[in-house]
């Protein structure tokens, strides 16, 4: 929807100018310097490491997720991915295939069901959401017959006490948001692949009319969303300890928020790594926080829903004030 | 086969569900009857449950045996199935006086059954009857959660005045909402002393909270129903104890009684299937082992 | 001239290119046998043969739908043609892919400008043959390589702009530099000048002739004659989708190619009724907005106003403005002598305002939706009985405007996308004479339109100007506003800088008016 | 994403033509028809009732939900709606007011909420996908705040008898699909609102400079959803006799899906009333048909996601040859 909405919000009061010149860095920040001041337990090592620790998974998902998004497309697929993911490494790891083969495996997996969709999508000209739906539904499926309907407890050891694990005082599984992030944010913002997935996503004609593969970009798209699912379940599982088909439901959502949150467009051709990451930080604050402030569950909900309209239309807001 | 009972339980993607099925399968195999395995895809979804019903009734079965998702919701669509075929109950009620038999365990009783084994477990810490607890929840809005969570909070309110609930959370459904929820609860009120878990997937969660923290010593954790992950849990004394029905005897007992009936036989109408404390201490029971490891296959 | 040949000649070790360098000028280079090409049930061009010269600057020119557009997408590997074949230097080529084309060293600037509008101008032009180092992208040096070619080709565009914040104009601008980047060996302009100024259109014939010389083959299609005899050494001529001849330039005149081209002859292009003026119906005054200060000026019944200046001169901004698209800030609006404040569009058109705006992709069309949903869109309150749209009505409107106006197209229901751009841009206009106003603005009403519908909607004009309207007409092409306009004003940097009445100046005073030397 | 691929689709073999050519009606009967060949309860009344009342809650919400995915946009919160309106009526019930006026209410917090939706869209400016969406997480919060997490029961009466009645036969679900329906068709196929739709979602910009108040039309779009989505809530407290927050989850992503599946482009534009009526209980009837076949449940997600994939490739084909 391209509604120009320049004219119709009226420009802001002087006073409020501050708040908006926040980035969402800043925010960020903001929100942690007030739940520092609001209580004594938040400002603890342990509980920023349960913070890193627990927005780690959406943020890679997010960053996955944010590629699709730039191509204009969408990826709803991959809360199941996890879920499925974790099924896979659990079964192969206790049927007693060595740890880095099994992760390999099931890295492989999601770049399979990546492909899958990129063929969807380029070959049977099927719409992104429509393709992503059907796999999420189908793979729940076949995680439950894999499963049946239960869950397989991966044995304790090396791997589940991964996710567990600090690395100079930082937890496991953020260092692993580094290791996706890293790569990621030279894809897209200095190869010339990242390049082409904003042109695709901008003005897909216009791409290949400049020689740019656009299949090619779409596939890549879907495969680097779906491979950072797989990558995903397998942190999952390694910090559930079980691999379990129903679990991750509605990651999805929250991996599109946090994109959007950080400034990605659904409209395609506009996005960043860092955002996403910090989007997804935002809402883990946001739990992390309630829960440390013991609000009700429900009105943790009700504070999310509020709080995600408050924070992209400030960050709209800012984005205009600056062109 | 041409006798048909299907059986239609709240959930099947959930563990405790599946062995309930798995009574039934055998059950089937045992008595040469064709036993469809149906039921919805979430313990929340009232009207799948509803439309399943219906359309097994459409086939025309020899009975039905179903596992109310709802008390109230059940009741009339109940009513109306029970014009044309016996119904049996199992597990859990419904608004309907329609069941020719009923196989249940209360929920409401499994619930002050995790309040005698926390308050029992926390004794046994720290020697009284004492502290803070809390009390997480799988789902919002699942009758059999919300009748476990209403027996444990009566039954501390009124037999354990010592023990104060200071957290009384819903998750998601999901064992990272339920860890996470462990990890900042435990942050944020270190006087925690016990947690009651109140369904398979939460005590997977939480029992990994509390293994990462490593404080299965100070914090006592009760779950409810079993699997080898919180099997494990409890050998290693991360979970204090599990709340475990007999699924898997009213799967088949559900199917059996059912044929009776629609063979015309008188049947008990309410049977008890009871539910169990375990703890490391009677774990190893028979009667108990029987319970922690169901043939599912 | 550094910019642009340092990165042309990047490519030059490529086997593909080097093809063409054995062809000597005045040879054929490029040789199309029975090309056909059908749209699902359209035949937009029957076969159609012709043969380009290696270093000719070579014309096609034709009606709106002949198949011009078309012939250019099959060239650049854009769409697959239906059956035919393509000879370059002498040798069958698929030419299935833009990736192909682009790789013999054969590019286009498209009738629409086909760019990314969220990348940045350097990004556009660096598109899919970016520099790269170690497999990293140099960003800095796309920027300034831009920047030289840019500054090379004489253009002031900002090279580290996003694209979408440019005009139209600079976009076409920028899609012509980077096809002057790339199609090394033989380049097509596809109504490159349609949106450009008199100077922007100087420029690009400067440069035109800079790359002929350099040995690049040109293939130029227009509207325009006067640019096809200024420019070109052949002229193809397409009609219906055939071939029907091709001419020397020094051989033929614009009355031969008119009556190849419609087969028949216009007696006068610029037909101009005379009309008395009326009262005055619109006037502003001192009204600023965005993109536009301090404007007085007046439209009185029966009169044409014609606005001219180079692109960014804040003409469009002025009209959106009294059209209540955009919010003044300052001055007054009367109509009829009676201040009105217009802020909303259906304001506008209540009273009596018709908008055809310039962009028929961005402003004019629901590309997707069908020409007769298009033209009826002003209209369905009228069209309306009731709760529901009277099918009669409808139907009725739509056809009327389609044969008024000639649009080539079957029926109603055909997508507006399948449209040739000319007959696009008829349906805009249809759009709003079905409407009907006391006072239309004419945002560019001719961009790529044919000659022959060019002279229809002068004359339609003419008809609403006897039915007691004015017009306001926004053109960048000097000899129209210059021929039709009773009052002609000249915009400069959002002002209104000058004002004349019908041939009162030069051509020369109107451009220095409109540069501001 | 405009990706151009009907070059890359090879043209169907002739073979397949007599498939191809079948419309989503003749899929449908089709599908009937294999389904009464296949098994013997399918096609009795019973069954048949049974049907058309299964699909016609996803098909009333189809129906709102294509409303808003002509404008381009998307309604994510159709499903929270539907949870959050079978919590107010039973609570209104239950408190004593008439039937009727808490029929009335509930339609009206549901204008109210689409209200909302219009203005964070066309005031704020914030994207539909984000709007609606935080409406999903934070009506379930208020939902289950006002029922403490867990069921507002509504007494027996007429209310709850009305979603089991009969009415010539027919159920009195599908009834209501008509009473939807009809007006819905009038009003989007033969009145100019329609063709605003259309015209607001082909390009927003040339709606707007030919006088359409692209505005209203959104917010016209998002009141129609919401309202359709409170109204299958009415329908659903009937069927289940309960309010439940939590009720109705992943329906939106089924109403999308029906949407799409009966034809609907998610760029916008493209759109009927009848298509999302045929997709919903297309999807009903594989439902269906699975469980009286006896199909596992886990296949029944497999088979569901291959199918939604198949149905809608084979009705793209048949459109592309149509042009
Ligand atoms: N995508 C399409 N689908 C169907 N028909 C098309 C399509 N594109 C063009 N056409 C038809 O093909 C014919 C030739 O169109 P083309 O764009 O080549 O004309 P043109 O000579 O460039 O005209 P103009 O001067 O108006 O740009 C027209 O009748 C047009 O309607
Ligand atoms: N919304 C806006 N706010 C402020 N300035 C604007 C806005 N839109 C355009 N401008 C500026 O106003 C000036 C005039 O715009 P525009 O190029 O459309 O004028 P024009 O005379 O119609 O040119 P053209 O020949 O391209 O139609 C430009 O410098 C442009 O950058
Ligand atoms: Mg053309
Ligand atoms: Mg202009």
């Amino acid at each position: 929807m391209s509604v120009e909405t320049t004219e119709t919000t009226k420009a802001p009061k002087k006073g409020m100018n501050i708040l908006f010149s926040l980035t969402l860095l800043g925010l960020l920040l903001f929100i942690w310097l007030l739940l520092a001041l609001a209580t004594d337990s938040f400002w603890t090592p342990n509980n920023i490491s349960n913070l890193l620790r627990q927005g780690s998974m959406t943020a890679i998902l997010a960053v996955g997720q944010t590629f699709v998004i730039i191509t204009a497309g969408i990826d709803l697929s991959v809360g199941a991915i996890v879920g499925f993911s974790s099924v896979i490494i659990a079964w192969l790891i206790t049927a007693g295939v060595p740890v880095w083969l099994a992760i390999i495996l099931t890295l492989l997996m999601g770049v399979a069901i990546g492909m899958f969709h990129g063929f969807g999508i380029v070959r049977m000209g099927l719409p992104p959401f429509i393709i992503t739906l059907a796999t999420l539904t189908s793979l729940r499926g076949i995680g439950l017959l894999i499963t049946n309907g239960s869950t397989i407890s991966i044995p304790s050891g090396a791997f589940t006490a991964f996710a567990r694990a600090d690395f100079l005082g930082v937890p496991s599984l953020f260092w692993m948001v580094l290791v996706v992030a890293i790569p990621a944010f030279i894809f897209l913002h200095l190869s010339r692949w990242g390049r082409y997935l904003f042109a695709v996503g901008s003005n897909s004609e216009a791409a290949r009319l400049s020689g740019v593969n656009v299949n090619r970009t779409i596939y890549m798209a879907y495969i680097l969303s779906a491979t950072c699912a797989a990558f995903v379940g397998i942190l999952l599982a390694s910090r559930i300890g079980i691999g379990n088909a129903t679990q991750a439901e509605g990651w999805e959502l929250q991996a599109i928020a946090s994109s959007v949150i950080g400034g990605t467009s659904l409209f395609g051709a506009v996005g960043s790594v860092h955002g996403p990451l910090l989007g997804a930080f935002i809402l883990a604050t946001i739990n992390n926080g309630a829960n440390l402030l013991n609000v009700n569950s429900f009105w943790q909900r009700i504070i999310t829903g509020f709080l995600i309209i408050l924070i992209v239309y400030f960050d709209q807001l800012r984005r205009r004030r600056q062109r | 086969q041409d006798v048909t009972i299907p059986i239609i339980v709240k959930d099947t993607t959930s563990f405790y569900w599946q062995i309930v099925l798995a009574g039934a399968r055998q059950a089937g195999k045992d008595l040469g009857v064709n036993v469809p395995e149906l039921g919805a895809q979430s313990e929340s979804d009232i009207n799948g449950q509803i439309t399943i019903l219906e359309n097994a009734v459409a086939g025309g079965p020899a009975a039905v045996v179903i596992s109310p998702t709802e008390f109230k919701a059940l009741g009339a669509p109940i009513d109306e199935a029970a014009k044309s075929v016996p119904i049996i109950g199992i597990d859990s009620g419904a608004d309907s006086q329609a069941f020719t038999s009923f196989l249940t365990t209360d929920n409401v009783q499994g619930g002050r059954i995790a309040a005698d084994g926390l308050a029992a477990a926390i004794e046994a810490a720290t020697g009284k009857v004492e502290g803070e607890i809390a009390i997480i929840t799988s789902l919002p809005g699942v009758g059999s959660l919300d009748q476990r969570r209403e027996g444990f909070l009566d039954q501390i309110k009124t037999k354990y005045p010592g023990l104060t609930v200071v957290a009384d959370r819903f998750a998601d459904g999901q064992a990272t909402t339920g860890l996470n929820m462990m990890t900042d609860l435990i942050t944020a009120n270190p006087n925690l002393v016990g947690v009651f878990a109140s369904n398979l997937i939460m005590a997977q969660g939480v029992g990994q909270a509390i293994a990462e923290n490593k404080l299965g010593d100070k914090i006592k954790v009760i779950g409810f129903d079993s699997d080898e992950k919180t099997v494990g849990f409890l050998k290693e004394g991360v979970l204090a104890g599990l709340v475990v029905q007999d699924p898997y005897r009213m799967g088949y007992d559900g199917v059996k009684t059912a044929l009776a009936v629609s063979k015309g036989e008188k049947v008990e109408t309410f049977v008890d299937t009871g539910a169990n404390l375990v703890t490391q201490a009677n774990m190893a029971d028979p009667k108990i082992d029987a319970l922690l490891n169901p043939k599912v296959n | 001239m550094a910019g642009l040949q340092e990165l042309s000649h990047r490519h030059d070790a490529d086997p593909h290119l080097r093809e063409a360098e054995q062809i000597k000028p005045g040879d054929p280079i490029l040789e199309l046998v029975d090309l056909r090409k059908k749209y699902g049930g359209v035949e937009a061009l029957k076969p159609a043969s012709i043969t380009f010269l290696a270093g000719e600057i070579h014309a096609i020119v034709g009606e709106n739908g002949a198949g011009k557009s078309t012939l250019i997408k099959l060239l650049t590997g854009v769409i697959p043609r239906t059956s035919g074949e393509i000879r370059w230097c002498g040798r069958p080529v698929p030419l299935a892919t833009p990736t192909e084309a682009i790789s013999r060293g054969i590019n286009a600037v498209h009738q629409e400008v086909v760019l990314c509008a969220e990348l940045t101008v350097a990004a556009n032009m660096f598109l899919g043959d970016e520099l790269q180092r170690y497999g990293l992208m140099r960003r800095r040096a796309m920027a300034e390589a831009a920047q030289n070619v840019l500054d090379d080709l004489g253009f002031n565009i900002p090279a580290t702009e996003r694209l979408g914040n440019l005009t139209i104009g600079q976009q076409q601008l920028v899609a012509t530099a980077r096809a002057a980047m790339r199609g090394i060996r033989f380049l097509i302009f596809d109504e490159p000048t349609a949106y450009l100024t008199r100077q922007e259109s100087a420029q690009l014939f400067r440069l035109i002739r800079r790359l002929q010389a350099d040995g690049i083959t040109i293939v130029y299609i227009s509207h325009r004659m006067e640019e096809v005899f200024e420019l070109a050494d052949r002229v193809s001529v397409l009609r219906d989708g055939t071939h029907v001849g091709t001419r020397k330039i020094a051989e033929t005149d614009e009355a031969e190619l008119i009556s190849l081209m419609i087969n028949r002859s216009i007696d006068q292009i610029y037909h101009k009724e005379k009309v008395a003026l009326g009262d005055v119906i619109l006037e502003t005054r001192s009204l600023s907005g965005p993109g536009f200060q301090d404007v007085s000026l007046s439209v009185r019944a029966g009169e044409i106003v014609g606005l001219y200046g180079l692109i960014g001169a804040g003409r469009s901004e002025f009209a959106l403005g009294v059209y209540g698209r955009q919010k003044c800030t300052g001055g007054e609006v009367f109509w009829d002598g009676r201040k009105v404040v217009i802020d909303t569009e259906r304001k506008a058109m209540d009273i009596g305002i018709a908008l055809a705006p310039e962009s028929r992709r961005d402003q004019g069309l629901c590309l997707n939706l069908p020409i007769g949903l298009n033209i009826n869109l002003p209209v369905f309150d009228r069209l309306s009985r009731g709760l529901t749209i009277s099918r009669g009505l409808e139907t009725a409107n739509a056809d009327r405007q389609i044969d008024d106006l000639k649009i080539k197209t079957p029926t109603r229901a055909v997508l507006a996308s399948a449209m040739s751009g000319g007959n696009q841009q008829k349906i805009v206009i249809g759009k709003w004479l079905s409407h009907g106003a006391r006072v239309f603005i004419f945002d560019e009403p001719t961009v790529g339109v044919d000659v022959g519908t060019k002279a229809e909607i002068y004359r339609l004009f003419g008809e609403l100007l006897k039915q007691g309207a004015g017009i306001i007409l926004i053109s960048s092409y000097l000899p129209e506003v210059y021929e039709l306009a009773d009052r002609l004003h000249v915009f400069r940097q959002g002002r209104l800088v000058a004002s004349y009445g019908h041939h009162e100046a030069t051509h020369e005073d109107v451009l220095t008016q409109a540069i501001g030397l």
